[in-house]
């Protein structure tokens, strides 16, 4: 639905502070409240139409399609139903883009597809996608947005970690930039793998950034956590981001930041 | 007594108290059951194989945890003739759930890193049950960088349910920790030999398994989740662990199935607890033998072929046109 | 109001509030005190003059602790046409007390670490009065190695009464931190343009004043420890700062005859915080011609001349004969 | 005085417990009371004895002596009574020595000269130690014991601390190991270069380790820190050391962690 197609009148509700938005404004704001600042999650699309230059995304890789390694109990179904409900093959969209003229190699995950989880095709794409930032020298920047590695892939899961950690070191060693964006939430396997491993590590306002979850954390430790723990402003206070940035300033920033490192 | 061994184990400890009251009763009654006696041997092997022999991933996940099962530092103990622990990360603290240290084995000068639990119940906790913080992962990596500095090949023994599951590990940059060892291993330029003896779970284990061979005991699991928290997810039941270690796939057998590990190292009979020596003999070789190869390999070389190792390894529709494809299909 | 002054200011900010009231009543009164006003501006003029030409090493003490004193963001705001900054060790915290970060100066991508200091009471405290904790020097030292990557030049601002004087910081060892950012510093493959604006003082300072071109401004100080601590020693009695002031040779001009630093960079009349622009104006002239020089120079280069710098400098009785001794013999 | 010539009744008092403990036996155990473990400072001719294979030091430097750069009031006087009562031109004793067999280059600092502390002579020594350990490619090994740097050189006192860091950086680069043993006090602008930049470091039991002095801290912060506030114990829990060696063992410690690290 395009923009100028939305009525004046419909509202859309925050899930931050539960204030009603009229929509078109809010989709204006990238889908972020004006009243609290809650940044909602984007899917991928989304996402990458956000940062790159109009129309100047190229996808990359799109034909890979996850397997059933394991055989696991209802791994298929879940994964049809992810596929029906997002159009995507599996969680992650990579490809070439432009950011103010720029060319980058560009890649994000949609939590909605089984909660953004890194199985082998998310993995295999990342991988591919700082090995062709490599080969192209251009830099790589990811989006992530995810629960953390899929279970239902077991081990070729946890490979992944590897795999993606070991394409940065190559790409950072060859003097290539890679920009790790965290948007709401980047956790556990993703967050322990490429994602923490950024030369520059932006974090959207109040996104979720950590390993294990608050809520294990509590029952394992019969402990209560502050109400901020993990948080993206926690995660600055600890010494883990460059930067916090409001959505709508992370396209310039990036395109700043790059200009920066490069020119 | 009993809270030592495994339910499994059950039968065998029986028959064994059964030989040490006979073998009492011999000594003390000047009588001579040695047929007895030889019969209750029988009796044991025959169950230790009944046992052993076709372990369901659950009891393998129950042999990986055993409270008698050795640890980084028996290891160590008996495969080193020397052994220097290095503590420290040299920025905030020193994990006592991670050693390291340089060791000479079968000669040849290492470095060692390791998860470390603990016997009894202080050392448990002073351990942290192997789970390592991220001063412990950061310790191990400035160890390796120290072998890579002087070229002595790293050894590391990878036995941990996890990563720290406390808010310090989450304040200190636990992610960092563990992304940033597999960043630093993945180019480091000396040989890296892995041995999950025990527990291989989740980020905590591939934090310390980004190696050019990777060996696992014959009853140590290897796992991206916990089975019981994989159970919590999957049948909202963590007393379903059971089951969810079937699903996920986490003995040595399916590791090596989906060219994850290259070699399973046989324990002797009745597991790695119940003869250390003879674990030791076969584990030593095992090393041994891989040291020498890769030892053989100019360190760009190495690093390449690592990188290949790891780069081959998913479950998807299409390889990609520039990686081979490995020989099995992985996941297959 | 004369708080924010110091003391040797006070005839200055005398005459310069008569201008004020003489202008203030002109405008009120519609007169005419053109000439009152131009002759008030002579003896301005003559007072800065008079004051300024001749500080003693302990007023410049109190010059480079000005509370108006300009602090490294306050040039890196006039100077960079760009700044991004860039926050955190990516393992403990992030240190206010020090800035890094990436800026466009004349038009050339740099990168800028340096201590910040707060100006009123509360950001004083969060910036721990530009006093480093491990975790500040740690992210300078991030920062560093990332403009090496990207072959980025560093600018160092040193203003700092010395490294955070706190058992936290003891904890997470800061002799580690300050050791290891000289040593990084040592070898740094880009050039690296040190300019003390303030305070440069014992270790905080030298661990972040490493570079192959080393500035001070007019009033700024450097010294092996501050003149109060060096007075308790001394004199036992911390209140003869004055007396050590001037036996530790802390003055740029001191400095500069030591071969210490290379350049003073002048500073307005009556100091950088009277006139900002002006300041930045003859500093950015003197960075821009260094950075320029040392530009020209390949990297192995530059990292062997900035190892012969420092390795020149000490007072001894007998040179080594493989280096050769600087052209002023230094400490004298 | 040699061991044979100590009458057996000779009692020496312990500055750590008190007690009073035979003195041939003391000097026997290394001046370490067998009572509390209390290690008495060395000077550097009883370290390097200590340390090296019988007769193997070959002192490297010795000519080198201090000047007064700065005029500074009292130095002057304050060397010539330090050298009068220890026989050195200063607080540093470098050289060639053995240990069971392996050729290293070994320093170590005089508390008794103003402190063991580091002006220019130090820092040029340890740096040329640095420098032939480079050259002749043996490991280096320095023991400190040292307030920091000398006050009383200003300004050149403090470049010898980015001078001696520049040298461990170079004989690292070329994988030469360096050794850093930590004797009580290893502080300041010492601790805050070389002594803290080892491959390994290894303090004695006890040794007072740190930057800033505790009733420094103390007066600033106005607090009271605990009696093992930078001990060599605190500083091992805070992850600073790689190891406590009791002064009995420290010379096999260092022959078989070399011997790890180069055979
Ligand atoms: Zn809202
Ligand atoms: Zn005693």
């Amino acid at each position: 639905m395009r923009l100028d197609e939305i009525p004046d009148d419909l509202m859309t509700k925050c899930d931050g502070c539960g204030a009603l938005l009229v929509t078109k404004s809010w989709l204006r704001d990238f889908k972020v409240c004006s009243r609290c600042g809650h940044h909602t999650r984007l899917p991928a699309h989304e996402r990458i139409e956000l940062l790159c230059d109009d129309g100047s995304f190229e996808e990359w890789e799109a034909h890979l399609a996850p397997r059933d390694p394991l055989g696991f109990p209802g791994y298929e179904g879940k994964r049809t139903a992810a596929q029906l409900k997002t159009h995507l093959k599996d969680s992650c969209v990579v490809g070439r883009a432009r950011i103010e003229g720029r060319p980058v190699a560009l890649g994000a995950s949609d939590f909605a597809f089984m909660g953004g989880s890194m199985g082998s095709v998310f993995g295999e794409k990342i991988t591919r996608l700082l090995e062709r930032a490599l080969h192209e020298r251009i830099p790589a920047i990811t989006v992530t947005s995810t629960g953390g590695a899929r279970m239902q892939e077991g081990l070729m899961s946890l490979m992944q970690m590897a795999k993606t950690s070991a394409a940065v070191a190559r790409l950072q060693a060859a003097r290539v930039p890679f920009i790790s964006v965290l948007s709401d939430p980047s956790t556990a396997g993703v967050q322990a793998s490429f994602a923490s491993l950024g030369d520059l590590i932006i974090a959207e306002p109040g996104a979720l950034i950590g390993f294990t979850g608050a809520r294990v954390i509590e029952q394992t430790m019969k402990i209560k956590l502050p109400k901020d723990f993990q948080s993206a402003e926690f995660q600055m206070a600890h010494g883990q981001l460059d930067m916090i940035v409001p959505r709508a300033k992370l396209r310039e920033t990036l395109a700043q930041t790059l200009g920066l490192l490069l020119d | 007594m009993l809270s030592r061994w495994l339910p499994l184990e059950k039968p065998l400890v029986e028959i064994e108290e059964q030989i040490e009251e006979l073998k009492r009763l011999a000594v003390r009654e000047n009588m001579d059951l040695s047929d007895k006696i030889a019969r209750l041997e029988d009796r044991k092997r025959a169950a230790m194989q009944d046992i052993f022999q076709d372990l369901t991933p659950w009891e393998k996940v129950q042999m990986a945890r055993h409270p008698k099962r050795p640890y980084a530092l028996d290891y160590i103990g008996a495969l080193c003739s020397e052994w220097v622990e290095l503590r420290g990360d040299r920025a905030y603290g020193d994990d006592r759930a991670i050693v390291a240290g340089l060791g000479r084995f079968n000669g040849r000068a290492v470095a060692i890193i390791g998860n470390q639990k603990g016997r009894d119940t202080k050392e448990r906790q002073e351990r942290n049950f192997g789970q390592a913080s991220p001063e412990g992962l950061r310790k191990a990596q400035r160890v390796m960088e120290l072998a890579a500095r002087y070229k002595r090949p790293v050894i590391s023994f990878v036995d941990t349910p996890g990563a720290a599951c406390t808010p310090e590990a989450e304040e200190r940059g636990i992610s960092e920790a563990i992304a940033r060892n597999q960043l630093v291993m993945s180019q480091l330029p000396v040989p890296i030999v892995i041995v999950i003896t025990g527990e291989g779970c989740s980020g905590g284990a591939i934090a310390l398994a980004v190696g050019d061979r990777v060996m696992m005991l014959e009853h140590s699991y290897y796992s991206v989740i916990a089975p019981e928290a994989c159970a919590s997810i999957l049948y909202r039941d963590p007393t379903k662990a059971e089951d969810s270690a079937e699903a996920l796939k986490i003995t040595a057998q399916d590791a090596l199935r989906m060219n994850v590990i290259e070699e399973i190292v046989p324990e002797p009979l009745g597991g790695a607890h119940r003869n250390l020596g003879r674990m030791c003999l076969t584990l030593g070789e095992a090393l041994d033998r891989a040291l020498s190869e890769l030892s053989a390999l100019p360190p760009h070389e190495l690093v390449e072929r690592r990188y290949r190792r790891f780069r081959c390894l998913g479950a998807i529709e299409d390889y990609p046109p520039d990686v081979a494809a490995p020989q099995d299909t992985p996941g297959e």
